[in-house]
């Protein structure tokens, strides 16, 4: 074992996980052990799109069936992997009372049937609203529960036999899609599609996703298998001997512990105790950039922004919020933040190709935002134009707008930003706000309720292609804070998913993507990024555009 | 008769960060073997410093600045703490006023007289424990096989008073000194201790110091008296002699304020007016000069001496020098000692 | 003739000798037991101190609290310069930012870095059209001449620091958005000291209050009112914060006055009701029921006076608790809000960069602790002052 | 003898105290059911072991304490049940002095701000004519003028106990009970209180109960003088009678044991010493509570409690055999 | 004997329920629920989770059958650990924070109380001041500096002490010199006053006055009465270290209940903050029951039920 020892990888995960079940899992841990322990259809490696468990695959020519052809392969537990198991995974994830987090994901697969089951419910009518009401303790709307949709007015078990998701035999597995979608292949790598096992799924002691934390009971199929796992401590991976790929495996086991002090963290990594960890403290960063060849900064498909609260009358003016926009020192503050965070010139950030294999961010421009200071004189011009369409003096407005507020979540790099962005305001348009920070959950109730003048905001993307950033700016979506609401940009978007030809679902995307960054409903501060330390004598080691590290072919070269 | 303590010109002082408090002003006097002396004076007069300055235990601030304390002709004052408790609790013990606070109340009471009958004769904690239970009969507490295992608490004011004796006579002492072992108690209580201390001297033959304010108690067993005022000795006597023929104004003054009981008509008390020294600015002559009917001007300038007035009697006062006006029952006598 | 030695003495000569003091009320009386304890008054002495640095120091400060200069973020207060020539010096921060800065300390302005060559671990700076290298490859290796990096300038290299000076421009030095760290903190002292004020006033009046009601009652009273306590002291406070952080949906330092108003009482209620039952037989305060004095003066004349001694001590004591409690509030988003800053928040944010910029946790630590230690000589001189028994002449 | 008006009438009063909870818990019958009188202007001693029950009765009498049982009457009107706020009159009536001079006064307060405390709370007197009034109390208690700003803590015990007195004069009761008051005082000091104490009772009529365990200065002040035993009354009468003449065994041994401040007394051979301890009040048995210390005593004082009996006029006492012990 | 602790028992359920019963309606009454997430839910996933937990039922029905489980012990599943009970997180999380905590209370009495013997034996000497000094700081610092400065220190000097973890006795060092600091300092503070008021009370002389040593004079006499004090503080806060610490949990990573306890609030996971809270004011509240037994053995004067002080 003196072997395998030297040939275990020693990796801070950060927190415990809730869970590792792929389905269950909603959080970014969760999703890096479950990268290591299972393999979705495909598998994506810095950006390209590997073939998984599918050997290959064959879209329609309408664009709305794919058809999967899979490899033979075998569960951890000698037993093979069939095209059924993909459709066990796929409609447990689906069924409501699942309750996956990330069940909406479905949403965004179009693959047919997929929201009615999502959805699913026979309580009300209402699918955006809980109205189960009660009347002094009893609930009202019992007549309608008829074990039927309420909209489709089908049972479940009715409404998952329309699923569009078909396995033809063991090793071809067919997907039926509303609208053909570009990036349907490469969402396959996501941990929520990745395929788990009925029998071990459903063992004894294994609800709630017990299961794929106990290693009597883990049943998996990606490079490697889980050993052990202590709550709150850590868990340890070995090498799946029946992983398809096996061959290209290179490390015996991974120790994986929980420690999500990034301070800790990274005093274990310095001592040696640690050979891969997710972050570091943001302070260290200069530093490291300068001396060490262990770091590594990458950036993340996500824009961190500040969203006006259109619903208030004093943010109704697209100048003012033009104006703010350009106001602040993008550069400054990444340079404060010093995480290699990137300056946002536009709400979608770099790493999109459209159609011709251009950068999607880099063709849509800046939009006048210079990253540092160069455009705040245009700022205040603009802010002056504003001033004048309202019918007011420059100084009238000042004095308007001092006292709002600008709200974040309590922590210390979003008031760190709020600080400068409010300097730059304030020493720029000589518009003083306030700042007040919240407990997480209640900020997300705060600004769910629109109770806010100005709110700080954040998207991170799960799959490849911008309308997964674009598409939250549309009326009613969960996510659109700010309440853009404009029709013509909702049918934008919605042509943009419904073209089978990528040059019209691109064009789309652009105009929309014009249309947000000239209304400004949101101020997009910088571009996310993800850093990282790995040993030198870790190689080969991969990551997922998306986030997710990627062991498969990793090797300790000790 | 052997003197066992002689204790000459002793003076103590705590040196207090208000200033110092002359404690115990150059006092002299000598124990004799089977001796009872009994010491009084007002509360404050130094009674108590006396007595642990004999034993070595004046505590911080206070240290004994002059005077010697020869314990069979050995002087005290110059040996460490250690080589002290070694006689203490064993040659010289000490009992102390207030039962109530002067016993451990954490631990049995056989515990505490275990502990110190092992610590001075080396004897196993059985034969210690069949020892205490000796001591503990001789001190007439009933039942001692239980009442051994009980703690403080669970004895009574005078029971404890008997167990603090036990422990202070556990290694037969020549010297006991008991400073007012019965104020806190009452009468009953007290006289079965006053009791208990002359069987003592005479089952043991221990010399006893008695400190009192109470000159009923005083003349009850003392064969010796000393009168204490202001830190300094106002009158050395035998007991009879004080009682019959006081030499010194505050002795005077001191037996005629308790009530004299007689049926019928009451007299008016006679107290001793103005109220006790402060000994952080003691009056520069005679410490009880403000407070006497007969001050003279050399009073208030000059402490007296003892006069020696008989055999069995000295007393410091300046009435006594020739000089003085005739006060009825002072007698005069030349030189001074 | 007479001895004249030997004369009585008339009385009036005997008893003079008391000495006749003016008469203070208490309050006076206490002051002036207090002037005496010279420790006492170095902690005043330091609490008055502490009060106009935070009040009146700004004044003198040319910054504000909230005065940002990103450039000259994160520069300590001691700067190991390095020599360009021409009396010109620059001074490489941790953020590997070069700063021009005078022969005094006076830092001038950030040089734009022009090349970043991690390799060979070389930056480059501009400064007047002419390239500064900074060659740190030192650091990453071993060397015996004790170089740190290089600076080289129009062909001049220094290989080691000219002098080193301290911050003219910023005398403690800056935090992370370049802001001056002494205004910050004499800001701070605003915040903290009001805190701990309120958090004294509220100890006093709550708890004492509490404490006595509930010693002095008695019975089912103290049972139900200890038991009140108990469940305070459990209830999680972050908890109770959220929920008063929404229920009064407004921010500022009367916030946290409300806070620790609710539940910042109850170790002081714990401790005086415990004095209070030992003192409530003392016999002082049965002669005061005798006469028939009512409940809420014996309370304020007789317990709690006598309770004060460990009152004061457990006050000092729980000053750097409020502090740091008024720094967990602002985290949780209740109190004050950012620019502002208390010591408490100060040092928090500053933790993360201990290793890195340490003079940011010290300054405000160093604050905290010298403000704990001058209440506790108050405190403690307070304590006997209060108490005229330990009355010196 | 005959015209005497009772201020102070007991009857039947009983105090138990309850320690302990539940299964813990245990009665302590600190005063068991005892009766007297005190007349207007004389004063009335109480005496008995430590323990045995005094201090209870004075502050039951005073209401510190809630009777468990029985009659307080001042004046004929039973105060034993009556609230706070009812008893309020009466706090002016009766006063209390404590045993000790340290404890007594608030450290914290000046001796003015003691006294005024009665005078403020029974809104007697305001401003100057307040102040005067402290001055002239502590004028009558032999303190000066000066005084009045200082703290208890700059006075000796003999002085903190005239304040203490001043304090209790201050609101002009009627009936003043001592407990102790001198017990904690120098011998020499005793004397002066003693003194004074009398001279304010001429002066203002006052009434005592006098609680004491040094028998000779009870006997000095008292005019009669009531014994306790274990929470009952032993014995009362005059305090000559009792000296000279006492007729229960306990009391008699309580007085054989003075001791004499005379050495060649020979009292002291004739001395009876009590065996033994006060028992304890805790569930007490029936019968005589000081049948197991009492020489006399017959199976009978086991079992039955005697009661207080009038043996001659104006001396009661409690004892079964009472006649046969003294041969009367 | 037995009586007094029923008695007390049930005063203390009674507590506990009322300490539920506030948190579980404070709990309500704050926004977020369980289910909201960095990336928030869509309202329809919300309402399935929330028909799978219950918490759909009207809120007073929800109150019922929590207090009903409460009853039996079964303080229900963590909202957010999927799958795990309340009673499995306390179990998981109890052993870490138990296993510093018992580390840290050691190290307060084995410390705390021979430096206030010190100190109290050398009063107003050098070394009295020392350790009043370092008292004062001990409770100015608060945990997060000592436990940050101390990783700090480690990771760049020291390399052989672990710097998380609890398999090798050495690393408990850190974490429990965090814990322990400001109770070590009030110990030795308290210590110091108590020892101080024992050392003038008669006993002691009389112990002296017979002879003792003076190592048995302090170490037996004084120091049994003057632990009185010293108790009644030790024991809440005994309960208060067990119960672990978020701060240094977090910082040593220590999988202990001292960060479910802050966690689960930021989760706003129900009913784990509720088991939390009645866990922790059980053993609160069983610790003041202890402190009042030892104080019977300590000083059999104090009798069951008589408690002077809280
Ligand atoms: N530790 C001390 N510090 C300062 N002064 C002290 C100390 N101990 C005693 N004294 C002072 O020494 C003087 C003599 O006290 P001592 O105890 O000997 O009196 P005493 O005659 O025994 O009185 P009592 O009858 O009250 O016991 C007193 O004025 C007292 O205040
Ligand atoms: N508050 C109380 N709670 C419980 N028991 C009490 C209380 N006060 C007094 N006792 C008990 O009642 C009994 C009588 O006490 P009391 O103080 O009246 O006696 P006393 O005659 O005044 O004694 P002493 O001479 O010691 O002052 C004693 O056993 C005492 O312990
Ligand atoms: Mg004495
Ligand atoms: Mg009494």
């Amino acid at each position: 074992t003196g072997d395998v020892e030297g040939n275990t990888l020693r990796w801070n995960i950060g927190a415990d996980p809730l869970t590792i079940d792929p389905t269950l899992n909603g959080a970014s841990d969760g999703g890096d052990v479950i990268n290591q322990t299972f393999e979705g259809l495909v598998r994506e490696i810095n950006g390209i799109v590997y073939p998984g468990i599918a050997e290959s695959w064959e879209t329609s020519t309408d664009g709305k069936t794919v058809t999967f052809t899979l490899r033979e392969s075998n569960w951890s537990d000698g037993t093979p992997l069939t095209a059924g198991d993909f459709v066990y995974s796929w409609l447990r994830g689906m069924d409501p009372s699942t309750a996956s987090e990330y069940s909406w994901i479905w949403e965004y697969t179009n693959v047919v049937g997929s929201v009615d089951l999502v959805y699913w419910t026979d309580v009300c009518n209402n699918t955006t609203e809980v109205c189960n009401v009660y009347v002094q303790g009893a609930l009202v709307g019992a007549e309608n529960a008829d074990g039927k949709d309420d909209s489709t007015g089908l049972t479940l078990a009715e409404t998952k036999a329309l699923v569009g998701v078909k396995a033809i035999n063991d090793t071809t597995l067919e997907v039926k899609l509303v609208n053909p979608t570009a990036y349907f292949v490469s969402l396959m790598a996501f941990y929520h599609f990745m395929p788990t096992k009925k029998s071990a799924v459903e063992a004894v002691g294994g609800e709630d996703g017990l299961w794929a934390k106990n290693p009597n009971l883990v049943v998996s199929n990606g490079p490697f298998v889980l050993t052990r796992y202590v709550g709150g401590e850590g868990l340890r991976l070995e090498k799946n001997q029946e992983y398809w790929n096996k061959k290209e495996v290179y490390l015996a086991a991974i120790e994986g512990e929980f420690v999500d002090l990034e301070t800790t963290a990274y005093a274990k990594y310095n001592a040696g105790e640690y050979d891969f960890i997710p972050s570091v403290p943001s302070v260290m960063i200069p530093t490291l950039i300068a001396l060490s060849d262990e770091f590594y900064v990458y950036p993340l498909l996500g824009t961190y922004y500040y969203s006006f609260n259109l619903e208030r009358v004093e943010w109704q003016n697209a100048k003012l919020r033009k104006a703010l926009a350009l106001a602040i020192n993008r550069q400054a503050i990444c340079d404060a933040l010093s995480a290699g965070q990137l300056p946002a010139a536009g709400f979608v950030p770099p790493g999109f190709i459209d159609n011709q294999g251009k950068d999607f961010a880099a063709e849509s421009g800046n939009y006048g935002i210079d990253p540092g200071a160069g455009s705040q004189a245009q700022a205040v011009a603009l802010f002056a134009e504003a001033a004048a369409d309202l019918g007011k003096t420059v100084a009238e407005l000042k004095t308007y707008l001092n006292g709002k507020v600008i709200l974040y979540n309590t922590s210390e790099g979003h008031k760190m930003v709020a600080e400068m962005v409010q300097e730059n305001w304030k020493s720029v348009l000589g518009v003083e706000l306030t700042l007040q920070n919240q407990e997480w959950a209640v900020f997300q109730n705060t600004r769910k309720n629109g109770d806010f003048d100005i709110a700080r905001g954040g998207w991170l993307t799960d799959f490849m292609d911008p309308a997964g950033m674009l598409a939250i700016f549309t009326t009613g979506n969960a996510y659109n804070d700010p309440n853009y609401e404009v029709a013509a940009y909702d049918t934008l978007l919605a042509e943009s998913q419904s073209t089978t030809d990528m040059a019209v679902h691109f064009q789309k995307l652009y105009a929309a993507n014009d249309m947000l960054m000239a209304a400004m409903p949101v101020i997009p501060v910088y571009y996310y990024s993800d850093v990282m330390m790995a040993k030198s004598y870790l190689v080969n080691w991969g990551r997922s555009v998306l986030g997710s590290v990627d062991f498969t072919h990793a090797k300790l070269n000790r | 008769m052997a003197k066992i303590l002689e204790v000459k010109n002793l003076r103590t002082t705590f040196f207090t960060h208000l200033g110092e408090v002359q404690a115990v002003r150059g006092i002299s006097f000598d124990l004799e073997e089977g001796d009872i002396l009994g010491i009084v004076g007002e509360s404050g007069s130094g009674k108590s410093v006396t007595s642990l300055s004999i034993m070595g235990l004046v505590d911080e601030p206070g240290r004994i600045v002059e005077g010697e304390v020869l314990f069979e002709g050995l002087d005290l004052t110059k040996l460490d703490q250690k080589e002290m408790s070694n006689y203490r609790g064993n040659e010289i013990s000490m009992i102390f006023q207030d039962p109530m606070t002067s016993i451990n109340p954490a631990f049995t009471v056989g515990n505490q007289l275990r502990e110190v009958i092992m610590t001075h004769t080396g004897m196993n904690k059985e034969q210690a424990h069949q020892r205490a239970l000796e001591l503990l009969t001789m001190v007439g507490i009933p039942e001692p096989e239980t009442r051994i295992k009980n703690h403080p608490y669970q004895f009574s004011g005078g029971m404890r008073q008997r167990a603090l004796i036990s422990m202070a006579i556990a290694c037969n002492p020549k010297l006991l000194i008991a400073d007012e072992p019965t104020t806190a108690l009452d009468v009953t209580i007290q006289a079965q201790i006053l009791e208990l201390m002359r069987d003592l001297k005479t089952k043991i033959n221990t010399s006893i110091i008695l400190i009192t304010h109470d000159l009923g108690v005083i003349s009850e067993i003392c064969n010796k008296v000393i009168v204490m005022y202001g830190g300094m000795i106002m009158e050395k006597a035998d007991i009879i002699s004080l009682f019959d023929n006081p030499q010194h104004p505050y002795t005077r003054g001191l037996m005629l304020s308790v009530p004299r009981n007689v049926t019928g008509k009451k007299a008016r008390l006679i107290p001793i007016e103005g109220s006790p020294p402060d000994l952080m600015a003691p009056p520069s002559g005679c410490p009880f000069s403000p407070r006497c009917q007969h001050a003279m001007e050399i009073c208030l300038k000059k402490a007296a001496p003892l006069f020696k007035i008989s055999d069995t009697q000295e007393a410091s006062c300046w009435l006594h020098h020739p000089d003085a006006p005739e006060v009825k029952g002072f007698v005069k006598v030349a030189g001074e000692k | 003739m007479r001895n004249p030695e030997f004369e009585y003495v008339d009385s009036s000569r005997k008893e003079s000798k008391e000495q006749i003091r003016k008469s203070l009320t208490y309050w006076k009386d206490a002051w002036r037991r207090l002037k005496k304890n010279r420790l006492a008054m170095v902690g005043m002495f330091g609490v008055i101190l502490i009060i106009l640095f935070g009040v009146v120091g700004p004044w003198f400060m040319p910054y504000s609290y909230s005065d940002q200069n990103n450039n000259f973020a994160n520069i300590p207060p001691r700067l190991e310069i390095y020599s360009i020539g021409n009396n010109e010096y620059v001074y490489l921060s941790k953020q590997y930012n070069l700063i021009l800065v005078s022969s005094k300390g006076e830092l001038i302005t950030k040089l734009t870095r022009t090349n970043m060559d991690v390799l060979n671990k070389i930056y480059v700076y501009t400064y007047d059209g002419e390239d500064i290298v900074v060659d740190y490859s030192y650091r990453a290796r071993d060397n015996d001449d004790g170089i740190d990096i290089t600076v080289s300038y129009k062909g001049l290299t220094s290989e080691y620091p000219a002098k080193t000076v301290s911050n003219k421009t910023y005398r403690l030095g800056s935090d992370n958005l370049g802001r001056d760290l002494l205004t910050r903190v004499m800001y701070g002292a605003r915040i903290s000291l009001t805190v701990a004020f309120v958090a004294t006033i509220v100890n006093l009046v709550i708890g004492v209050t509490y404490g006595a009601i509930s010693g002095l009652e008695g019975g089912l009273v103290d049972d139900i009112m200890m038991r009140i306590v108990d469940v305070i002291n459990s209830i999680p406070l972050v908890l109770y914060v959220i929920l008063l952080m929404v229920i009064i949906n407004n921010r500022g330092l009367w916030t946290i006055i409300i806070t620790l108003g609710t539940v910042y009482w109850v170790g002081m209620a714990r401790l005086v009701r415990g004095q209070v039952l030992g003192l409530k037989e003392q016999e002082y305060v049965l002669a005061a029921r005798t006469i028939g004095v009512p409940k809420a003066k014996i309370i304020t004349r007789h317990l709690i006076p006598n309770a004060m001694g460990p009152i004061i001590v457990s006050m000092t004591m729980m000053i750097p608790s409020a502090v740091f409690t008024e720094s967990f509030l602002s985290f949780i988003g209740l109190g004050i809000s950012a620019p502002q800053a208390s010591w408490g928040t100060l040092a928090n944010d500053a933790l993360p960069g201990l290793s890195t910029y340490p003079y940011q946790l010290f300054i405000p630590a160093f604050a905290i602790a010298l403000t704990m230690l001058s209440f506790n000589f108050l405190g403690d001189g307070l304590r006997s002052a209060l108490d005229p028994r330990l009355r010196k002449g | 003898m005959e015209n005497r008006i009772p201020l102070l009438e007991v009857k039947n009063l009983k105090k138990h105290f309850i320690t302990g909870v539940l299964k813990n818990r245990k009665v302590l019958t600190a005063v068991d059911g005892i009766d007297f009188v005190i007349y207007k202007g004389e004063t009335f001693g109480l005496v008995g072991e430590s323990g045995c029950g005094k201090t209870t009765i004075g502050r039951t009498i005073i209401r510190l304490y809630n009777p468990t049982d029985g009659e307080i009457l001042i004046d004929g009107i039973d105060i034993a049940k009556m609230s706070e706020k009812e008893l309020k009159p009466y706090r002016k009536k009766m006063q209390m002095i404590f045993q000790d001079p340290y404890a007594s006064l608030n450290s914290r307060m000046t001796v003015t701000d003691i006294i005024a405390e009665g005078i403020d709370t029974h809104h007697l007197l305001e401003g100057d004519a307040k102040q005067e009034r402290i001055y002239e109390l502590l004028e009558k208690v032999g303190l000066k003028r000066e005084h009045a700003s200082r703290y208890p803590h700059e006075f000796s015990g003999g002085q903190r106990q005239r304040i203490g007195i001043a304090r209790s004069l201050a609101v002009n009761p009627e009936l003043i009970i001592c407990d102790e008051p001198i017990s904690a005082l120098d011998v020499s000091i005793q004397a002066q209180v003693v003194n004074m104490l009398e001279d304010l009772q001429d002066e203002f009529q006052l009434t005592y109960l006098f609680i004491a365990h040094d028998l000779s200065m009870v006997r000095h002040i008292s005019d009669r003088i009531g014994v306790m035993y274990l929470g009952k009354m032993m014995e009362i009468t005059t305090a000559d009678e009792l000296y000279e003449n006492a007729l229960h065994p306990y009391t008699k041994s309580l007085l054989s044991a003075i001791p004499i401040p005379d050495p060649k007394s020979s009292i002291r051979d004739r001395r009876v010493i009590l065996k033994g301890d006060v028992g304890s009040p805790i569930n007490p048995k029936p019968g005589c509570r000081f049948a197991s210390r009492c020489r006399y005593a017959k199976s009978n004082c086991f079992e039955v409690t005697p009661e207080l009996r009038e043996i001659k006029e104006g001396h009661f006492a409690s004892c079964h055999y009472i006649e046969e012990i003294n041969g009367i | 004997m037995f009586g007094y602790y029923l008695k007390r028992i049930f005063s203390a359920i009674v507590t506990l329920f009322i300490i539920a019963t506030l948190t579980f309606f404070m709990m309500r009454a704050i926004p977020g629920g369980p289910f909201t997430r960095e990336k928030a839910l869509p309202d329809q996933i919300i309402a399935q989770l929330n028909a799978k937990y219950n918490l759909d039922d009207p809120v007073i029905v929800q109150y019922l059958n929590y207090m009903k489980g409460i009853a039996t012990f079964n303080f229900g599943p963590s909202f957010r650990e999927l799958g795990l009970t309340v009673n499995d997180l306390i179990r998981q999380g109890l052993p870490g924070s138990m296993k510093v905590g018992i580390v840290a209370v050691l190290m307060i009495l084995v410390f705390g109380i021979p430096m206030g013997i010190i100190s109290a034996l050398k009063q107003n000497k050098p070394i009295d001041y020392t350790v009043m000094v370092l008292a004062t700081i001990g409770v100015t610092v608060p945990s997060f500096v000592v436990a940050t400065l101390y990783i700090y220190l480690i990771s760049s000097r020291v390399s052989w002490i672990p710097i998380t973890g609890l398999s090798n006795p050495i690393a408990f060092i850190g974490p429990a010199i965090a814990l322990s600091g400001y109770s070590l300092s009030y110990v030795a503070r308290l210590t110091r006053s108590s020892m101080l008021e024992v050392l003038r009370q008669d006993y002691i002389r009389t112990a002296r006055a017979n002879g003792l040593s003076e190592t048995r004079v302090i170490g037996k006499h004084a120091l049994k009465n003057a632990l009185i004090p010293v108790v009644t503080y030790v024991g809440p806060m005994i309960a208060a270290i067990l119960t672990g610490s978020f701060v240094v949990e977090r910082i040593f990573a220590i999988n202990g209940i001292g960060r479910y306890f802050v966690e689960s609030v930021s989760n706003r996971d129900y009913t784990v903050i509720i088991g939390m809270t009645v866990f922790y004011a059980g053993l609160y509240i069983f610790m003041v029951l202890l402190v009042d037994i030892a104080y019977s053995f300590i000083d059999p004067r104090i009798k069951l039920g008589k408690r002077t002080g809280d």
